[in-house]
């Protein structure tokens, strides 16, 4: 009822904000979707943590933010938790994903065979050597 | 929706059930949390899962297509239930670990040593 | 007080609650949890006393009528077994002071019982039956801290039995209570009374009928799902099995009685014919039990599956016998239970073991106890004039005008065997050539065999005066063979 | 604008799967904790697009929630990894 | 060998408040909106457990000087003298009372008794999953 | 004075034995309780007149009106013929106690409890009136004789005499508890009197049978009739003053008691007549056929006393014929009532009288072996003339009391043969021959009893004891009993008025209306008839018999003690320790595994067939949601997840796995419109693996052994079965939605009266805020548990009885 009244009134402005969201989502959808691809097919736990905490994020972000235009602008429903979240994912995902990388190398689990440079392992005997 | 539900719920009471019947403490707790996912669903389905909007009532307009509120509240206080048993339950089977030294349930037989 | 039946409920919630705020003070802890206790006793008195005189007490929570919200429904049934809860829980606080240790005391002992108090007697209270399963797990939880508690070996290992095969029962019960609700789109007990038989499938009710026999025979210990019992109940220290073994498998009991005979009633013939017959297998099963073992706890612990299988019997037959003697027969049972857990505790004590084969000869060192203990296992096998013995009468009355002839002629039989498994501790532990014993102290033992005797005196009371408590036996009955009263104490038309 | 939602819902949704596959799959651990995050966050974006099709705000609250939920789990996982516990009791010892 | 936690450290510092800040918005919104005491104790926890995360628990425990026990026992005072309220004006348990108020600033607010109660629930779930956590984490 | 209490009188005085035995030590405590059995027996004494005219008296204490239950004192006949017996043999077993036991080696208050609380339990079961009750004498009289028979507790064979009569006689007592109850379900009162009112009705109801056996099986067990006479010599463990009283003169005549006090009842019945005949006679031929096997003293007089009991058995089952003829007062079978009554009062003297010889035996010479006693006669003439009195009164020879009942016995035996009812005729014969064999029997082992006791050679070496005649107090109790011995013969007809005949009145209430119509007169000589010459011949072969005993002595080795039925008790007693616990270590295995098998059979088991026998299965299509796609998507990611764990081989990859399953059920419940229980589920799932994983590095890793393909199928297939169970009721009860549900009032009223906008919640924290109220406790607990169950650990050595 609320929507029908609104949509007669500002049917041009309603046309740009929905063009607006398809982009929004189909960006943040084709990089879901890459994300998901790099995780299948990368060779290694450190690539495929490449792939989850850059594309995905970026993913997530465009399809929130279209989430929000939707309310905010079609349903008139200023959402805070959404700028929230937002924000917090920009944050939290590289912490994750640099988390998950530095714990994997830790454990000790091998880079892929096509690696060519290991930077941690020179830092990582540096400090060793400065410990003992 | 609700035949597959069934079905689907089945399914989880099975999985549960064999990870039960197993030997290792885990798989057994692990068991016990599905076979609560299972009656979790089985509380939704048996509400009915026909309703369209969720049971939140907006500044005095009254839709009938609510869904059925009273399963949601239910298992809302089963699922508190079961977070409290299974954090028990995996407490109790570190505890057990430590002291009987295995995670074998079969072998906690108890020897009936008074008979 | 239209809230006077939530008392024995909320009293013991409010203790423990206070409880917790000065876990190491065990003075404070041991005053404030018997005067918990003994608030929550003399509330029930009164309650008795006003349901005696107004009839059934019911409270809508929160003011929202009766299938809306929930109801607490008080009937003599409920009050009684909420009296007979309560006195046992302050005994067994009594009996815990000099047998628990300081140890456990100070790690929130007092709170867990008197939290398995408010879900035994919420349990018994509510008038509905998914607060029953909310109640079911106040008590179980408290159970499983209080079957763990002190962390010994074997605690630990039957702790896992007992509470995998509760959990599985929850997760039963939770689901029956889903089937029951998409059938008849209600929660509470007075209403599935009223609109059950306004279902002409009875099928499907009679199916979901017997889960919760399943559901609440996972708790009562009824053949074959008693497994898990022996072991775990042989656990925990004494005052924790008495508790349990008074308390827990008779809110099963309870809950069985109470929905088949106030709703499940619509396909008897299936429905409590199976009743029956399962009652007739836990019997026999749990005789079996009895006569193996020679360890003082395990053979009163199998006594308890004994018993379960007579009341249930009792239930099954849905005639005025048959009930009140169930009730009676509930009652004695729980008080006596206790009472010889107290006792066997006390012998067990004395040796430094429950193995009977390593006992003799107490009757020359103790035999006030020896006396006490002889009274209670005649009480145990309802030899009159003690607690046991009108019960028993009732049910095979019942069993005699219901259609199980042989049930009844079952039920006689094995009281024999219950005799003679009780009879043989006498004659190990306190006959015979006396053994070394461990050295006790005067206080403590007397300490422990104050409420030991109490009790007993309590259980010859009911047995000896049991005229004193018909018309309340009578009553209770009456409310469980004319589900009208409840229904219209409940939704009030 | 409905075709659109659902079309992007099932991309997500066969994204879904494929980080179900690794999370399957493995084959070490690590491997199945990044798939989880990224399943967090993938369940993020099928919330939003679910509650812009049934059209109600009262799912986005499960937004925030799951990433925060997403980034702790993760956190509790890469931290289980690398030092087989969660909690250090004092890191200054 | 120990890594340090700089970056995670950093971030929780943001994340905590935001989480907090979330968790009181989840705990009010609750009568009208999804959410409610329940959620808003586990949001609540998780911050804690966030910061156990990338500190310790010592340093949490001093930042946060709180027995959990005692929280919980708080917690279930509270809710259950809610609902005893009603006791006392001898109308059933658990009769809550609402009314609207005038409140400077606030502006036109509803008081509920409810409320009151779901901040008992609150406290309950914030200190056992804390004591939970907490006797785990610690135990060696 | 009422009726009723007097019944209590002895275990009341019993409550102050305890105390008069601490405080007055030097005085033998048997003196202050003789005066209990004195005072009754003179009070029932002066109730003589009252029953010699058919008069009755009765008095009545409620107990337990509302179930009907109440203590009803009736003397008749009967019942005051069984009073004086108890009270009069009591006071002469009282007297002889107080030389018998030694009053600073024995536990004396302990065994004059027992004595006068059985006291009490033997008058309430022939005065109480009322089914019931008589019930809870007849338990105090079992539960007495078993504290008397374990008196010397520490003694083995004490112990298992006491176990061993305890469980014979309340079986039998339980099983007569079931007989009461079906009676006063047909008759509906538990009165007896007016039971016999209506037995006419009674005869013909369906339980008429049962109750009749049942009732039967608590007389046989009580009166240690075949085969449940075992337990009689293993009671002979007791103290003799015991033995005397209990075990031959009043409780195992409790038995014979109730046949009696019920064939008014039953006698209607051919099985009665049968049963209670053809047991008694045939426990009368085995009891004294054994009694020669015997060695002990005492065991002889127990066999004798099953021999004995078996015949009044007998007698009663006879005089029960006398309901079937007509005109029965004219019959021989009159006799048979009067007989048997008589021969109790005779039993009970001079088997009272030789037990007390055989204790004095004991008590002088400090054995009761038969093998090591001999030429006594010279050392203990006066025992020996009291034993031989009574002896010769039970082999039933002329001038003793017992020739006069054993005529009339061989009289009742020959009748029925002549009878022919029942088809008696056929088998009739068989009567009189067993009771003509039992009697030549019971001549010899009387006189086996005395003789070689006392006569023969003295072997001073073998006994422990120097031998020499009892003290005077000691023999004052055997001497009254064997001058009654010769008294009952000379005046039989002043005990048959006095006695008797009040007492058959009330076994043929029918045939007449009052004492003085029983026109019997029992004189010694009474012609030679057949029963004279089968006297004659009883004497001839029996003496034949004994003298040539010690040929003949080996045909009892035939009779192995493996078949016994002995042997068939303490296999029963086997298999109720041993075998039950080898049979409950079948199936009580330890491992959880086994129960939950069981358990979960069951209820599949019993769930499934009670779909398939209600037909409950119903499938209902209309009344269902739409199926979308994102749905079945996030379905296979639930079953992927569920299966993941099942395949799982490393643990972490079962909590993920977990935990992606959880967040599946959280997706659904966004998907079927439940944002609070998405909320939650997100949440509390976080933090259970959050959980996991901490108590999960404490763990092992999961071991590598698999389990055996066998355990994996069954376990696969209960699995099955639990799954296909719920799917099928879930799918029935969903397609018998019948009712609307309640919930639509929650959607009504939430905004208007309840305040709130989110219905979940409301209802969370008011509608059903008592859940949640209990819920958080549920939390509480398992938060205080936690810490209990890591903080508090107790070492298992100093704390498992906490006996610190």
């Amino acid at each position: 009822m609320r929507n029908s009244l609104r949509e007669e009134r500002f049917s041009i402005e309603t046309t740009i904000v929905n063009i607006l969201i398809i982009i929004l989502i189909s960006v943040g959808v084709i990089f879901s979707a890459v994300t998901a691809l790099g995780l299948v097919r990368l060779p290694d736990v450190y690539t495929r943590t490449h792939a989850a905490s850059k594309s995905s994020t970026l993913g997530v972000m465009c399809i929130l933010g279209g989430t929000f235009i939707h309310f905010w602008l079609l349903e008139d429903h200023f959402n805070p938790q959404l700028v929230i979240a937002i924000a917090f994912l920009f944050i939290t995902s590289p912490v994750a994903g640099h988390l998950i990388g530095r714990a994997s190398y830790m454990s000790g689990i091998p880079l892929a065979e096509e690696t060519v440079r290991d930077d941690m392992k020179i830092a990582i005997e540096k400090k060793k050597g400065e410990q003992k | 929706m609700e035949i597959i539900m069934s079905v689907v719920i089945g399914f989880l009471f099975m999985a549960a059930v064999y990870l039960m019947l197993s030997k290792s403490l885990i798989r057994i707790i692990i068991g016990t949390g599905l076979l609560s996912h299972g009656a979790h669903l089985l509380i939704l389905t048996m509400g009915g899962l026909g309703g369209t909007a969720p049971p939140v009532v907006a500044d005095g307009v009254s839709i009938s297509d609510y869904v059925d509120p009273l399963p949601q509240a239910l298992i809302l206080t089963a699922i508190v239930i079961s977070f409290a048993v299974t954090s028990f339950f995996l407490v109790l089977a570190y505890r057990s670990y430590q002291e009987l030294g295995t995670d074998n349930v079969n072998l906690m037989r108890g020897t009936e040593d008074n008979d | 007080m239209i809230n006077l039946l939530l008392f024995p409920v909320l009293i013991p919630l409010l203790f423990a609650a206070i409880l917790l705020f000065f876990p190491k003070n065990i003075r404070m802890q041991r005053t404030f949890a018997a005067i918990g206790a003994g608030l929550a006793l003399v509330a029930v008195l009164f309650l008795i006393a006003k349901v005696k005189t107004d009839g059934i007490q019911a409270v809508t929570l929160g003011s929202w009528d009766a299938p809306f919200g929930i109801t607490m429904v008080s009937d003599l049934f409920s009050a009684l077994l909420v009296l007979s809860a309560t006195i046992i829980t302050l005994f067994i606080i009594f009996y815990s002071f000099p047998t628990i240790g300081a140890e456990r005391e100070q790690s929130f002992y007092y709170p867990a019982v008197l939290f398995l108090l408010t879900g035994v007697n919420g349990a018994f209270t509510t008038g509905d039956i998914f607060n029953l399963f909310v109640f079911f797990e106040v008590l179980l939880m408290s159970s499983y801290m209080l079957i763990v508690h002190g962390g010994e070996k074997p605690q630990l290992r039957e702790t896992i039995k007992y509470l995998l095969v509760n959990v599985i029962s929850s997760a039963l019960f939770v689901s029956a209570v889903a089937f029951l609700y998409s059938v008849t789109g209600t929660l509470n007990m007075a209403d599935l009374a009223v609109k059950i038989p306004q279902i002409e499938a009875t099928g499907i009710l009679t199916v979901i009928a017997v889960m919760f026999l399943m559901v609440f025979g996972f708790k009562a210990a009824i053949f074959p799902l008693y497994f898990w019992l022996p072991g775990a109940y042989h656990a925990p220290p004494t005052p924790i099995l008495a508790l349990f073994g008074a308390l827990l498998t008779k809110v099963g009991v309870y809950a069985i009685m109470r929905t088949y005979t106030l709703f499940f009633t619509m396909n008897t013939d299936f429905t409590h014919e199976l009743l029956a017959i399962i009652a007739i297998l836990t019997i026999l099963a749990g005789c079996i039990g009895a006569l193996a073992y020679f360890d003082v706890k395990k053979i009163i612990i199998y006594n308890i599956i004994i018993a379960v299988g007579v009341i249930l019997f009792g239930v099954s037959q849905l005639n005025e016998a048959g009930v009140d003697g169930a009730i009676f027969y509930l009652i004695h049972d729980m008080l006596i239970k206790a009472a010889l857990f107290f006792l066997v505790g006390i012998v067990a004590v004395i040796f430094g073991t429950s193995n009977l084969r390593q006992m003799g000869g107490l009757m020359k060192t103790h035999p006030f106890l020896g006396w006490v203990y002889l009274i209670t296992a005649f009480g145990l096998a309802g030899i009159p004039p003690l607690s046991g013995f009108p019960g028993k009468l009732l049910i095979v009355q019942g069993g005699f005008e219901g259609p199980h002839f042989w049930g009844s002629i079952v039920v006689l039989a094995t009281s024999l065997l219950v005799l003679l498994s009780a009879i043989r501790i006498f004659i190990y532990a306190f006959w015979g050539e006396p053994v070394e014993t461990v050295p006790l102290k005067k206080s403590t033992y007397r300490q422990m065999l104050i409420p030991s005797v109490l009790l007993v005196a309590i259980t010859v009371f009911i047995g000896v005066g049991a005229e004193l408590f018909m018309p309340l036996i009578n009553g209770a009955g009456e409310v469980l063979l004319n589900p009208s009263i409840y229904i219209d104490a409940v939704l009030k038309e | 604008m409905m075709t659109f939602y659902w079309v992007s819902l099932l991309v997500i949704s066969f994204a879904f799967s494929g980080l179900l596959y690794r999370l399957v799959k493995g084959p070490t651990v690590a491997d199945r904790v990044v798939a989880l995050d990224a399943l967090g966050v993938a369940l993020v974006s099928i919330v939003a697009l679910l509650s812009l099709i049934i059209g109600t705000e009262f799912f986005l609250e499960i937004i925030l929630l799951l990433s925060i939920l997403s980034f702790i789990g993760t956190t509790a996982f890469a931290k289980f990894i690398e030092r087989g516990e969660i909690f250090d009791r004092n890191n200054n010892r | 060998m120990r890594t340090n936690d700089v970056m995670l450290q950093t971030a929780t510092k943001v994340v905590t408040f935001i989480i907090l800040m979330f968790a009181v918005h989840i705990f009010f919104a609750g009568h009208y909106t999804p959410g409610g005491g329940f959620v808003g104790g586990l949001l609540t926890a998780s911050a804690i457990v966030l910061l156990m995360l990338a500190y310790d628990i010592e340093t949490v425990k001093k930042i946060i000087p709180f027995n959990y026990v005692m929280m919980t026992a708080t917690g279930l005072l509270l809710a259950l003298g809610t609902a005893s309220a009603s006791i006392f004006f001898n109308v059933p348990f658990f009769t809550h009372a609402y009314d609207y108020f005038d409140l400077p600033l606030w502006g036109k607010t509803s008081l509920h008794s409810a409320a009151l109660f779901d901040l008992g629930v609150y406290l309950v779930v914030v200190g056992v999953t804390m004591t939970i956590i907490q006797t785990i984490g610690e135990d060696e | 004075m009422s009726l009723v209490f007097l019944i209590f009188l002895p275990i009341i005085a019993a409550l102050f034995i305890p105390l008069l035995f601490k405080k007055i030590g030097q005085i033998h405590t048997g003196w202050f309780v003789l005066v209990v059995p004195v005072i009754l027996f003179i009070y029932y004494a002066t109730l003589l007149p009252t029953t010699m005219d058919g008069g009755t008296r009765v008095s009545e204490f409620q107990w337990i009106p509302s179930l009907d239950i109440s203590f009803i004192a009736y003397l008749d006949g009967l019942s005051l013929l069984f009073s004086l017996l108890i009270t009069g043999i009591g006071s002469l077993v009282v007297l002889y106690s107080v030389f018998y036991l030694d009053k600073k080696r024995e536990q004396l208050h302990n065994f004059y409890v027992y004595l006068l609380m059985f006291m009490t339990a033997m008058l309430g079961i022939v005065q109480s009136d009322h089914l019931i009750t008589l019930y809870l004498f007849w338990e105090l009289t079992s539960i007495s004789s078993f504290l008397l028979i374990g008196y010397w507790y520490t003694r083995d064979r004490s112990r298992f005499g006491a176990l061993k009569s305890m469980m014979i006689t309340v079986f039998g007592g339980l099983m007569m508890l079931g007989g009461f109850v079906l009676l006063s379900i047909m008759g509906n009162t538990y009165s007896i009197r007016e039971l016999i009112s209506q037995a006419p009705e009674l005869l013909g109801h369906e339980f008429f049978t049962w109750a009749l056996v049942l009732i039967l099986l608590g007389a046989f067990t009580k009166s240690a009739q075949f085969p449940f006479y075992i337990w009689l010599p293993d009671a002979m463990e007791a103290p003799t003053p015991v033995s005397a009283y209990l075990h031959s003169a009043t409780m195992v005549k409790a038995g014979l008691y109730l046949v009696a006090r019920f064939t008014p009842i039953f006698a209607a019945s051919g099985t009665w007549v049968w049963l209670v005949t053809g047991i008694g006679l045939f426990t009368m031929f085995w009891g004294s056929f054994f009694a020669l096997k015997q060695k002990d003293l005492k065991g002889i007089l127990a066999f004798s006393t099953v021999s004995q009991l078996g015949l009044i058995m007998s007698l009663l089952g006879a005089s029960a014929l006398g309901f079937h003829v007509e005109d029965a007062a004219g019959t021989v079978f009159k006799y048979a009532a009067f007989a048997a009554i008589f021969h109790l009062v005779n039993h009970a003297v001079f088997k009272g009288s030789l037990f007390m010889i055989a204790g004095i035996v004991d008590h002088e010479t400090g054995t009761r072996d038969i093998r090591k006693l001999g030429g006594l006669m010279s050392i203990m003439p006066i025992s020996f003339t009291i034993a031989m009195i009574g002896s010769f009164s039970m082999a039933g020879i002329p001038l003793f009391g017992g020739f006069l009942s054993k005529e009339m016995f061989l009289t009742a035996m020959l009748a029925i043969a002549e009878f022919d009812l029942f088809s008696m005729d056929v088998w009739g014969i068989l009567f009189p021959v067993l009771a003509w064999i039992g009697s030549v029997f019971t001549f010899v082992y009387s006189f086996y009893f005395v003789f070689h006791t006392f006569a023969g050679k003295h072997k001073p070496e073998e006994l422990p004891k120097h031998a020499h005649e009892a003290p005077i107090g000691m023999l004052v109790s055997p001497a009254i009993l064997a001058v009654s011995v010769i008294a009952i013969f000379f005046i039989p007809n002043v005990v048959g008025d006095w006695l008797v005949k009040p007492a058959v009145l009330a076994i043929q209430p029918f045939m007449y209306s009052n004492p003085e119509e029983i026109d019997i007169h029992v004189s010694a000589w009474h012609g030679a008839n057949t029963e004279f010459f089968m006297t004659l011949g009883i004497f001839a072969i029996g003496a034949l018999l004994f003298w040539s005993f010690r040929k003949w002595k080996q045909a009892y080795d035939a009779f192995p003690d493996s078949v016994s039925l002995n042997r068939l008790y303490d296999s029963f007693m086997y298999l109720s320790d041993g075998g039950a616990n080898r049979f409950s270590a079948v199936y009580m295995t330890g491992f959880i595994r086994s129960y939950l098998v069981y358990m979960f059979g069951f209820v599949v088991l019993i769930v499934l067939s009670t779909l398939v026998i209600t037909d409950a299965f119903v499938l209902d299509l209309s009344n269902t949601a739409p199926i979308g796609i994102y749905e079945i998507i996030i379905l296979i990611a639930l079953v992927g997840g569920t299966i993941t764990i099942l395949a799982a081989k490393s643990r972490l990859t079962a909590i993920i796995a977990l935990g992606a399953v959880g967040y599946s059920v959280a997706l659904f419940f966004v998907i079927f419109r439940a944002p609070d229980l998405a909320l939650t589920q997100l949440v509390i799932e976080t933090i259970s693996v959050a959980l996991f994983l901490l108590a999960f590095y404490h763990l092992p890793k999961v071991s590598k052994k698999e389990e055996r393909m066998g355990f994996k199928l069954g376990n696969a297939a209960i699995a099955l079965g639990v799954g296909i169970t719920m799917t099928l009721v879930a799918l029935a009860s969903h397609s018998q939605k019948i009712l609307p549900s309640i919930s639509e009032y929650y959607k009504e009223t939430v905004y208007s009266e309840a305040g709130g906008g989110n219905i979940v919640n409301v209802i969370l924290v008011d509608y059903r805020g008592f859940d949640t109220l209990f819920e958080i406790t549920v939390l509480g607990i398992a938060g205080i548990a936690i810490i209990s169950m890591i903080k508090l650990r107790l070492n298992k050595k100093e704390g498992q009885h906490e006996n610190k």
